[in-house]
């Protein structure tokens, strides 16, 4: 540019004290912001690893070593002896396989819960949000206000209502009680969602001919990735979680693994294995955690986009 | 495209009501029936098996004057301010601390999230440990040679509650970070610029703007809160059992003990009842408010 | 200094990158006391960008920021002596307006009764006082723009920063707003510095224009002067609706230039600097600046054509046809009605049109 | 949907006559015994029940019977029973029973002559309603016990006492080398627990009696009860710094000298085996607190609800026997360290705290326990003055001892 060249030569030649700051604002590394802002930070975090870390380190000490050291310094011996037995050798009464067994009922369990809750509750906040219809609503909030109810009130009705229809104690009565529990929060997700999508989006199928079915599997279902992770990772991480309804509407030999963490972690011999106790602890919550570590920041933008369009 | 292919207005509410099923039958026979059916024999004197023998109100005046039942609604609403405070203090300044265009991001938020996906079992047992005087933080803490130092809210019945709260804070305030991120980044970016050419400081834009610009998220979050602390049960089981006494009860637990352990259902579901009350009051105008009226 | 004679605001050697991405580069430019500058281009030429670093919202990478001769390089926005009006307005959503206009003054602890007085001359210039005590949602999008500007206004600042303020608005208020910012700066005499993508906001408004593409100002001048003198290809296609034709072709050793069976003489072209060789170049004539008809025959350069297609928008008709078979536009009155295919002459001043190298798409 | 399952059991009893020899069923229990001592016992059951050709699946639940009993209870009226379950004897199943969906065992009974060899007779009484028996007692036990750890009392420097009131004086020595004079574990059972010994101890069996047999709210506010509160608090006193959950862990405090004694029954002689204690030498125990021996006939017991499957039910009938077996009574309840139902069995690997057992209970000196006397309900009451009362010293006895009249008021 011609410009550039009239005004430059003179600012250059004065000195720079006279033209004054130049370039980017410096900032210190350490500046009284920062340290302020990491060092909250990593106080935080430290205060949020700390169970973790103590977790994991009990879990590779040997139980001489618990005993005498206290539970923050790191292990002198590491021995993977505790997560083996907590895997496969740890007693509740006579069973003495872990929680290796509790793994599979767990994943048994989890999966289809996950898939069905997840579906009923994206048709109906898909209905909800499109397809309205009198009555929908009060049904909506009696849902909503279901969320908060204590789940312990609904245990009695709930082994009547599964007695009438002759699922008391199978595994189908229990993904049914997790898809109904399930449902208040993620029906308010995915209405949320879907009601934020672009309405001529919906007109526009419809005016093309596609009905209820149509519109949802075609044009909505594509376009929730971001929800469906959140609903996934909420689903997974309760259900994978869940121990009431795990130990009332199972039987032992299709206890899930909270249940036998419960159990392993209670069935005290003697003197508690701390050791065990933390890798059982570890493993039982891995699952979740994995599904965590791995879809965090979809998981941030599904928030955004299902919870809190309001 | 010709006017008969047109989905028929009839028709195509059918289609929704058929697929609102699952949905009618869990709000209509599971929650409304559940309810109905709760409420009903509170009134009798059912002990292991619901029977219809009424007996009125007596389950209730037993409720509320039974000791554990006045301290469980004590520690309760205890607990609940302490949630609910420090949940969204906490929540939104983590939030607003990772909103400052930070360095691992990703990481910071991954580690405040990661208890979140602990079930409470998981994290009662670790912070029942941490905090057992004997060989939890106070044992290292006077290993180091502060002798007179003393930290044992598990075990020391005038903050037991307290104590708990410190395993669900641990717990729960990742989730509402997440929803507080969420909410910061829904703000116009140029908010925040016109509140610095105001010169406004940043905590005075958080306070007075951008706080205020948030009520939907804040709502949200209030109502995932609200619904967590009315449910408060596994963690105090796997942290207390109640104890020290019965000094950390809850009320679901006074529920779940009364209607199994007692073999008391009309007690236990006296006190459903109560609870159920307490939220329907809260609810239900809110939630009209909310979802009741839109569009 | 700069300031002494009359500089608002000057910009020295800015540059910014992100990363490897430089978004501004070594860009000067000195904004007169009182004057309207508009920063114009396409979305994504950096003229936010840079409206932004003037603002101190954005740190530069290098150069230095000059506003009333001070160096405001590492200043605070609120220091900077600037007040600025954004595209989504960034009213504060939850005061009203009175609470919008003042709380910019109250924090920085200015007396009750300088706000109040403040706030009713902003008010009464703008003419928002009916609306002080609602709050942004219930007013109309205008409203809320001019809330956003009084909000600037109180404060009492030399320069206006204006970044896309009526890109949110329909085309009948953003015609209204135009003209009430152009008044509110004869009124105020303050300097203002305007991003638009819309030619016609920076034709009426500024007394000059900075035409920017990829993050450097292509061309500084008058509104009119850029219009009839762009000094490139790029600044004469972005300016002018409907665009300006562009005819490829070749300049054969500056008499004339050639495409098809068309020559143009341009003994009457004002060439920029001499020695033009010849070689490949643009012609570029505006549609306004072709006569028609009768008129035609009076103009240096005249030549058949047919009608191809004719698009009437109200207040004149345009009319498309071929030029050395070439898509070839031009303006007629309204009234005027041509059928298509319907024979015709056209015509045109050379000294009217300009010539661009096809390589470097520099005026020549 | 009741009647459907009376006619299948019906049908599934007739065709018990016709059966050929038994094929090897699956029987699932439940129990709550997942502890060291209790596991090994139970698992003499099993052992002893796969002998008969069937399979025992084994259903433990942890975390005592509060946890266990409320998800048998849910799988029986869910409809999903299993095949036998454990209870404590008493009053836990009567609803149950009296809903039909229980076993009617008195075939079995009469079979094997149970009237005659269970001992003593308030045992099957227990089971018995309306005339029918629905259970299997497999044990005795005994919650008037007083562990104590021989090393801490000599590393206290102070004999090991004889009695409550010896070790009650000998708290401030144990107190003096930083040991827990008693371990007391936090769950709500174990303070109530503890209390009623004392009252049967202190108190003694007449007052007992009164309060919880009769329930004499008037007696249970008067000043021999006020005795027994002046005892408990001494006791709350003594085990303040106990900072567990689990009565084993607590009886692993003793074991290990940390604790001076624990007030528990017979079951911690269980944990006091597992580690390899001999009793008389590292451990001493006093039962009714050396103040007034007796013995209550609490005791766990096994219901076996009504199933459909005839295979099952034939299964059922042969657990029932195997359980009252002498040899598997013996076996089981050396592991389990209570007293066998029989009395015509041979003890004689019983170690001394057994034998010393065995002999109150020849002598007749037995008392209902507080399964028998009270109903759940009222159970669960006491444990929550009785846990709070522990916990709060702010909770005085006298009010205490007021809230403990007024819940014996309304017992049932």
């Amino acid at each position: 540019m011609s410009m550039a060249n009239t005004a430059a030569p003179a600012i250059a030649a004065a000195s720079q004290d006279i033209a004054g700051p130049y370039g980017p604002k410096p900032r210190r590394m350490f500046s009284r912001r920062n340290i302020f802002l990491y060092g909250t930070l990593f106080v935080i975090a430290a205060y949020y690893l700390l169970p973790l870390y103590v977790m994991v380190v009990t879990s590779l000490k040997g139980m001489p070593e618990i005993r005498l050291g206290n539970i923050f310094s790191p292990p002198l011996e590491i021995t993977f002896e505790p997560w083996v037995k907590a895997w496969s050798t740890a007693c509740t009464g006579l069973n003495c396989d872990g929680l290796s067994r509790g793994f599979w009922n767990s994943v048994r369990i989890t999966v289809p819960s996950v898939l069905l809750s997840i579906a009923i509750a994206s048709v109906n906040g898909y209905a909800l949000a499109n397809w309205r219809f009198k009555g929908a609503d009060t049904f909506f909030i009696i849902l909503i206000v279901g969320a908060f109810i204590p789940y312990q009130v609904m245990i009695y009705p709930i082994v009547i209502i599964l007695r009438e229809i002759g699922l008391y104690g199978s595994l189908s009565g229990l993904v049914i009680v997790h898809s109904i529990f399930g449902m208040p929060i993620l029906t308010l997700l995915f209405r949320n969602y879907f009601s934020s999508m672009p309405e001529e989006l919906f007109r526009a199928a419809r005016v093309d001919g596609a009905g209820f079915w149509g519109i949802f599997l075609r044009i909505m279902l594509p376009m929730s990735l971001p929800i469906f992770v959140v609903a996934i990772i909420l689903q997974v991480t309760g259900i994978w979680n869940d121990f009431l309804f795990g130990v009332v509407y199972t039987r032992p030999d299709t206890y899930p693994m909270t249940v036998q963490l419960n159990n392993i972690v209670n069935s005290v011999q003697g003197v508690k294995e701390y050791n065990v106790n933390m890798a059982a602890t570890i493993l039982t919550g891995l699952v979740p955690l994995i599904v965590y570590f791995i879809s965090g920041k979809l998981f941030v933008r599904g928030i955004a986009a299902g919870a809190v369009k309001g | 495209m010709s006017k008969s292919e047109r989905p028929n207005p009839l028709f195509r509410n059918l289609n929704a009501k058929v697929a609102s099923i699952p949905m009618i039958l869990t709000a209509g026979v599971v929650f409304v029936g559940g309810t109905l059916w709760t409420v009903l024999y509170s009134f009798t004197n059912s002990k292991l098996l619901p029977r219809l023998n009424f007996v009125g109100l007596d389950q209730y005046y037993r409720l509320w004057v039974t000791p554990r039942w006045l301290i469980s609604i004590e520690n309760l609403l205890i607990y609940g301010a302490i949630s609910l405070v420090f949940s969204l203090v906490i929540g939104f300044l983590l939030a607003a601390l990772l909103d400052q265009k930070i360095r691992f991001e990703d990481t910071f938020r991954t580690i405040f999230l990661y208890p979140f996906a602990l079930s409470f079992i998981v994290t009662g047992l670790v912070w029942q440990w941490l905090l057992n005087p004997d060989f939890g933080i106070q044992h290292v803490v006077r290993g180091l040679g502060w002798d007179s130092f003393s930290f044992d809210p598990l075990y020391n019945s005038s903050i037991v509650i307290y104590g708990i709260s410190i395993a669900a804070l641990w717990q729960g305030t990742g989730l509402i970070m997440c929803l507080m991120l969420a909410g910061l980044r829904g703000i116009d970016e140029d908010i925040w610029k016109a509140a610095r050419v105001d010169g406004i400081p940043m905590w005075k834009t958080y306070l007075f703007i951008v706080i205020p610009m948030m009520r939907p998220v804040f709502i949200t979050t209030l109502v995932i809160i609200a619904s967590g602390i009315v449910k408060v049960y596994d963690l105090v089981v796997a942290q207390t059992s109640g104890g020290p006494g019965i000094a950390s009860e809850v009320p679901a637990k006074y529920v779940y003990d009364y209607m199994f352990f007692a073999q008391n259902l009309g007690q236990g579901f006296a006190a459903s009842t109560m609870m159920l009350l307490s939220v329907v009051i809260v609810i239900v105008p809110w939630a009209y408010l909310e979802f009741g009226r839109r569009k | 200094m700069t300031a002494a004679n009359g500089t608002s605001v000057s910009i020295q050697d800015l540059s910014l990158n992100f990363g490897a991405v430089t978004v501004l580069e070594t860009l000067n430019l000195d904004v007169a006391n009182g004057e309207f500058i508009v920063l114009l281009g396409p979305s994504g030429c950096g003229k936010s960008t840079l409206l932004n670093c003037i603002a101190g919202l954005l740190d530069v990478s290098e150069g230095r920021i000059f506003i009333k001769g001070k160096n405001v390089t590492w200043e605070e926005p609120k220091d900077r002596g600037i007040g600025m009006v954004f595209q989504s307005y960034a009213l504060y959503p939850q005061m009203t307006v009175e609470k919008n206009l003042s709380f910019g003054l109250r924090v920085a602890g200015t007396p009750k009764d300088e706000i109040a007085k403040r706030i009713a001359r902003a008010a009464e210039i703008l003419q928002i006082e009916p609306l002080l005590q609602r709050k942004p949602a219930a007013l109309s999008g205008g409203q809320r723009q001019r809330v956003a500007i009084g909000r600037a206004l109180v404060r009492d600042v030399d320069v206006f920063l204006f970044d896309e303020p009526l890109s949110n608005l329909d085309a009948k208020l953003r015609a209204e707003l135009r003209v009430e910012i152009k008044l509110l700066h004869r009124k105020l005499q303050n300097t203002m510095i305007y991003v638009t993508h819309d030619q016609i906001e920076a034709m009426t408004l500024a007394d000059r224009i900075a035409v920017m593409k990829g993050g450097v100002i292509q061309q500084l001048d008058a509104p009119q002067t850029i219009y009839n003198r762009p000094v490139n290809r790029f600044v004469a296609g972005f300016l002018g609706s409907p665009a300006m034709n562009f005819i490829d072709g070749q300049v054969s050793a500056g008499t004339a230039f050639k495409t098809g069976d068309v020559s143009i003489p341009l003994d009457r072209y004002a060439f920029d600097a001499a020695g033009n060789g010849g070689g490949p170049c643009v012609f570029g004539i505006r549609p306004e600046h072709v006569a028609f008809g009768e008129a035609a025959n009076t103009m240096p350069f005249a030549t058949d054509a047919a009608v191809e297609i004719v698009e009437p928008m109200g207040s004149d008709t345009l009319v498309w046809t071929k030029l050395g078979g070439h898509n070839f536009s031009f303006r007629v009155e309204a009234e005027k009605t041509l059928r298509n295919g319907e024979p015709i002459r056209i015509g045109f001043d050379p000294a009217r049109a300009s010539l661009f190298d096809s390589q470097s798409g520099n005026r020549m | 949907m009741r009647y459907k399952l009376l006619t299948a059991a019906l049908a599934a009893t007739a065709a018990l006559q016709f059966a050929g020899p038994a094929a090897a069923t699956d029987l699932e229990v439940t129990h709550w015994w997942t502890s060291g001592g209790e596991a090994a016992a139970v698992a003499e059951l099993a052992k002893a029940f796969d002998a008969t050709g069937n399979h025992w699946v084994d259903g433990a639940i942890a975390g005592s019977g509060g946890t266990a009993r409320p998800i048998m209870i849910s799988r029986i009226t869910g409809g999903d029973p299993m095949g036998a379950t454990q209870f404590n004897h008493g009053r836990q199943a009567e609803e149950l029973v009296q809903a039909g969906l229980m076993r009617d065992l008195t075939d079995v009974a009469t079979k094997g002559k149970w009237t005659e060899i269970v001992r003593p007779k308030s045992l099957l009484d227990s089971c018995t309603i309306d005339g029918k028996i629905y259970c299997v007692p497999v044990n005795i036990h005994s919650w008037q016990w007083l562990w104590l750890s021989n090393e801490a009392f000599e590393k206290a420097g102070v004999p090991v006492p004889k009695n409550w009131n010896e070790f009650v004086a000998a708290a401030p020595a144990l107190e003096k080398v930083g040991i827990v004079p008693l371990a007391v574990g936090g769950q709500a059972w174990q303070s109530s627990g503890a209390f009623d010994v004392l009252l049967a101890a202190v108190g003694g069996s007449d007052a007992f009696l009164k309060v919880y047999k009769d329930k004499d709210a008037k007696f249970a506010a008067g000043p021999e009860v006020a005795k027994v509160f002046k005892a408990a608090d001494d006791a709350r006193k003594m085990a303040k710094n106990t900072n567990v959950q689990d009565w084993n862990q607590a009886t692993n405090m003793v074991i290990t000298g940390k604790a001076g004694g624990q007030i528990m029954g017979d079951w911690a002689q269980g944990e006091f085996q597992v580690a390899g204690k001999t009793a008389g030498k590292d451990y001493t125990c006093l039962p009714g607190l050396g103040l007034n021996e007796v013995i209550a006939t609490g005791g766990d017991a096994f219901y076996f609800p009504l199933l459909k499957d005839a295979d099952k039910a034939k299964a059922q009938e042969v657990l029932a026997e195997t359980l009252l077996d002498p040899k598997t009574q013996v076996a089981f309840n050396l592991k389990k360290g209570s007293l066998p139902v029989r009395g015509d069995v041979d003890v004689n690997a019983a170690n001394d705290c057994m034998k010393k057992g065995l002999a109150i209970l020849a002598k007749g000196a037995v008392i209902p326990w507080t399964d028998q006397l009270l109903s759940q309900d009222t159970q669960k009451q006491k444990e929550d003055l009785f846990s709070e009362f522990f916990a709060k010293p702010e909770l005085t006895v006298e009010d205490a001892q007021k809230r403990f009249a007024d819940l014996i008021a309304s017992a049932d």
